[in-house]
């Protein structure tokens, strides 16, 4: 008898009656991302039920619906909202989000940076391929400097986000970042942030060589996973580069690692505090 | 625990009256951004839902995040409630629409205040009303109620609550600034004197349940998230087993029973109050602070010697359209007095058909009408 | 105890400088006479700006039957304690209205047909704490009004208060109370007492 | 890596390919092919190093690598003893 492993885990995950292969393009990560976040819950041994995959709007949107837990398919950068409603309501469920570069850094900067600052006990999941894919190729904030997309044929003029960085400053208790390539480490810290209350950010940088990769240099997916194999090194090797060689260059791995309790978990001790002081009072 | 058989008289602000309405009614969830004149119903959520066995409160960045957290946590089988006026009211539209399309019930208060943009924070107005019909995108069936003084306040935040409950649906309460702002005596009701609905969950396996499967009320069950039953919830028009499709037989299908659910039900749903209506040949059609105005109007002129009446409307969509129609059997006369340059006469003669005469007092000066205003029109015949 | 008088549409409005207390006083009173008295009882303020910058207004309108317009709109009471308010708010008393005045705040009543008492005076002189001034308001309107139940109204303003103020405001509810009826005369409200 | 050489048996579901190439340009073995419909296709099976690469980088799930149908009579103690260490993921 053989060990179930692989890919064999993953299609206990998926739903017997949605169709497949999915809609997403060849050669697109997010598969890669979707199968590594079944991994991690797998390793975990979190029960479906217990998990709630909450996903906004764009391609990353489309993989809830073929995952069997609780899914909700919510508004353009609002799924962070529905998701602290979600773990706000019932603290005992994993509430994991999954969002592309649009939607968590410009729709949905905001709710990013506040649930961020409040600490929710919320995995957000930013799946980030520099462009809006489903929508047919326009600049998002994550699209590189001089980049060419369907809204910015001359060139991308503005910066673009760092996540990273972004969600440090903003409060979250543990920030990382992974690619499709390195597999194994992605879903090493995509297994660390599900565990660790409080909110965490993972930055899964996946191809979409449709919309972004054609237009920029990479004739096939396949380029586009070598230049990710290139160009992605370990952060603390990636620190001792100088500022010019740092320039092609992509850090992942871990950037923040805070034990701050989560927003619930504040919430629901100042209750128990509340209903203390009530029993001592009615005495 | 003893049951209280007495109601407890409070002296309450119409906004304190929607907090107790909200409570009664089982609302354990509140997420909200502040925005006046709503504020105060956050703020005294804020204050008491931490103190309630299972209450959450939490405050939002926005208006927008605060649909997502109450839309969230009705879907984790929370009673859930937001309040909110004017400029929030146009920001909660986007996922109002959401709410709508993944049957979510929810309580949305919208305090009118004056004026388009942000207008007259602090003055009353009616402008919102056919926002709070039509203000999300693409044809969607909506409950939209109203009260028209401090009691209501409370009486139709338990209605509301109990309409989302049983139809699965965000529903609108539209009150305005001068009922919220106004203090008054209201009688609590006890535990028991009242109607309290909560959804209906699934009594099936979960292997058999579908989601969005056709029933005899077109309502389908609706289990919490985490209880077992997993499925797929999405604003995209989605088949029965809730996942996304196109296909045209399917997303009809889907769109027929959103409204039909409602539709169907309406004489559960349609609420008015009928005042001296029964011979009158002149009747004030009216809603919200207007109402009060109009019921003093209507006692004036009925001291005068004219057949007056009033047709107070609690519910404004889907428009009591019957209990129109029974008013005019008489009524060779409709006056519709409103605080906006007339979004409900619209509906009014919509019915009328040119039947009776329909004449509309408008006013957009964030003032409220007076009664002798509506008494001269009145007059007027 | 007296029958409750019947009352047909009372209106009252408090008017005067934010700080002063008016909208408590209208909410403590309002509170007294739904509640203690079992009156229909509406009670409405200005808000944001208007209430921001300085001035402040709140109207009551009492009455044996359900109230259905809940605003002020023609006076039986003005009370007035800032000369801007009198000026104000004096064109919406009623012929045959009460105007009740800050005496020492309004220098130049618009008519020589007031009741004036310096509550501000009294309050800080007589009671310690120029805080009370509206209870002291409280208490002369407790005499001024034929229909409020002395006892009744004090209990309700005690049941409101935190009990730390309980027994200054106690003092100033007195206060007014005496100097109404030695300064304006026991059957100062008669001509509502017959209603 | 080595000493599972030989042992794996790689399956690829064609209806789930989508042909992106990601498993045939990376495969240190190069175990894999693309044919001319755009799938890939399993032609060097032997080669296999059971390094899991293909597995995890797959976009549509659509590749299965696990060991080959025990022959009973090779090694019947192995067999035994990875019998007993199994205790995850069923």
């Amino acid at each position: 008898m053989n060990e179930i492993t692989g890919n064999e885990i993953i299609h206990q995950y998926l739903r017997h009656n949605k169709k497949f292969p999915h809609v997403l393009c060849p050669g697109c990560g997010h598969g890669i991302v979707l199968g590594t976040l079944i991994r991690s819950i797998h390793s975990l041994n979190i029960p479906k039920d217990d998990v709630v995959i909450v996903a906004g709007i764009g391609c990353s949107g489309r993989l809830a619906v073929y995952v069997d837990f609780n899914t909700v398919h919510t508004t353009h950068g609002r799924a962070l909202s529905f998701a602290t409603g979600i773990k706000m309501a019932n603290p005992k469920l994993n509430v994991i989000t999954i969002m592309g570069d649009g939607d968590a850094l410009s729709i949905g900067g905001n709710h990013l940076i506040h649930a961020a600052r409040r600490n929710i006990g919320v995995t957000a999941l930013i799946l980030n391929n520099n462009i809006y894919g489903m929508t047919g190729g326009q600049s998002s904030p994550a699209t590189p400097m001089g980049a060419t997309t369907m809204t910015n044929p001359f060139g991308q003029l503005d910066k673009s986000f760092d996540t990273v960085e972004l969600a440090r400053g903003a409060g979250a208790n543990y920030v990382a970042r992974g690619t499709t390539f390195h597999v194994k480490k992605l879903e090493k810290v995509l297994t660390d942030a599900i565990e660790r209350p409080g909110f965490s950010v993972v930055e899964a940088i996946t191809p979409c060589h449709t919309q972004y990769g054609r237009k920029n240099k990479y004739k096939t997916p396949v380029d586009m996973y070598k230049w990710m194999k290139k160009a992605a090194i370990p952060v603390d090797r990636y620190n001792e580069l100088s500022e010019a060689e740092k320039e092609d260059r992509l850090a992942i791995g871990v950037f923040v690692e805070r034990d701050q309790p989560g927003f619930e978990e504040r919430y629901f001790d100042l209750k128990a505090k509340l209903q203390a002081q009530e029993e001592k009072g009615g005495k | 625990m003893a049951r209280r058989k007495k109601r407890k008289e409070i002296f309450a602000l119409g906004n304190e009256a929607v907090v107790e309405g909200a409570l009664l009614a089982g609302c354990s969830f509140y997420g909200g951004y502040p925005i006046t004149p709503s504020s105060e119903i956050m703020e005294i959520m804020a204050s008491k839902l931490p103190q309630t066995d299972d209450g959450v409160f939490i405050q939002m960045e926005d208006e927008i995040a605060s649909m997502g957290a109450i839309i969230g946590a009705s879907l984790a089988g929370r009673k859930v409630l937001t309040a909110t006026s004017g400029p929030g009211f146009s920001l909660k539209q986007e996922n109002l629409g959401y709410a709508v399309m993944a049957e979510t019930p929810l309580v949305l208060v919208n305090v009118m205040r004056g004026g388009l943009s942000t207008g007259l924070p602090t003055c009353p107005g009616q402008g919102d009303v056919q926002q709070a019909r039509w203000g999300t995108h693409g044809d969607h069936p909506i409950i939209v109620l109203s009260a028209s003084n401090v009691q209501e306040c409370l009486d139709m935040t338990i209605t509301a609550f109990n309409m989302a409950e049983k139809y699965r649906t965000p529903v609108i309460l539209l009150l305005d600034e001068i009922t919220a702002h106004t203090r008054e005596k209201i009688e609590i009701p006890y535990e028991g004197e009242f109607e309290v609905f909560s959804r209906t969950i699934p009594s099936m396996p979960p292997e058999w349940y579908k989601p969005y499967e056709e029933t005899v009320r077109g309502v389908p069950p609706m289990p919490p998230i985490g209880s077992g039953y997993r499925f797929h919830v999405t604003g995209l028009t989605h088949d029965r087993n809730g996942f996304p499709t196109q296909r045209p037989e399917e997303v009809v299908e889907l769109m027929d029973r959103l409204h039909r659910k409602i539709d169907q039900f309406f004489y559960d749903i349609q609420l008015v109050e009928e005042i001296q209506t029964e011979d009158a040949d002149t009747v004030v059609i009216a809603y919200g602070c207007v109402a009060r105005s109009a019921e003093l109007a209507v006692q004036q002129a009925r001291a005068n010697g004219i057949k007056a009446g009033l047709l107070k409307l609690k519910t404004l969509f889907p428009y009591p359209r019957r209990q129109q129609e029974k008013i005019m059997a008489n009524a060779k006369t409709i006056i519709v007095p409103e605080l906006n340059m007339g979004q409900m006469s619209r509906e009014v003669k919509r019915v009328n058909q040119g039947r009776a005469s329909v004449r509309t007092i408008n006013r957009i000066d964030g003032q409220i009408i007076t009664p002798s205003e509506i008494l001269k029109v009145i007059m007027q015949g | 105890m007296k029958s409750q008088q019947v009352l047909q549409r009372f209106e009252i409005r408090f008017s005067g400088l934010g700080g002063q207390g008016i909208i408590t006083l209208g909410k403590v009173m309002g509170q007294g006479l739904a509640i203690g008295h079992g009156y229909n009882v509406t009670q409405t303020q200005s808000y944001g700006p208007e209430a921001r910058g300085g001035s402040s207004k709140c109207d009551l309108v009492i009455s044996s039957s359900p109230i259905s317009y809940p605003k002020a709109e023609s006076l039986d009471v003005l009370v007035a304690l800032s000369q801007e308010a009198c000026n104000t708010y004096y064109p919406y008393l009623k012929p045959g209205g009460a105007l009740v005045i800050e005496s020492d705040l309004v220098k130049q009543p618009p008519t020589n047909q007031f009741l004036g008492l310096p509550y501000t005076r009294l309050a800080k002189d007589k009671v310690g704490i120029a805080q009370a001034m509206n209870t002291v308001v409280l208490g002369s309107l407790s005499h001024l009004l034929p229909f409020i139940n002395q006892k009744t109204m004090r209990k309700s303003l005690e049941a409101v208060l935190p009990e730390k103020i309980r027994a200054v405001n106690a003092k100033a509810f007195n206060l007014g109370l005496r100097l109404a009826k030695k300064e304006w005369g026991d059957d100062v409200g008669a001509v509502w007492e017959k209603e | 890596m080595k000493k599972h050489k030989g042992k794996s048996k790689v399956t690829v579901y064609p209806d789930w390919c989508k042909g992106c190439g990601i498993c045939v340009e990376f495969c240190p073995s190069k175990v894999l092919d693309l044919t001319d419909q755009g799938k890939a296709v399993v032609a060097r099976e032997e080669d296999c190093i059971r390094c899991g690469f293909c597995e995890l980088h797959c976009p549509d799930f659509a590749i299965i690598v696990k060991d080959k149908e025990p022959v009973e009579a090779d090694n019947p103690t192995k067999i035994a003893a990875k019998k007993n260490a199994t205790g995850k993921g069923a």
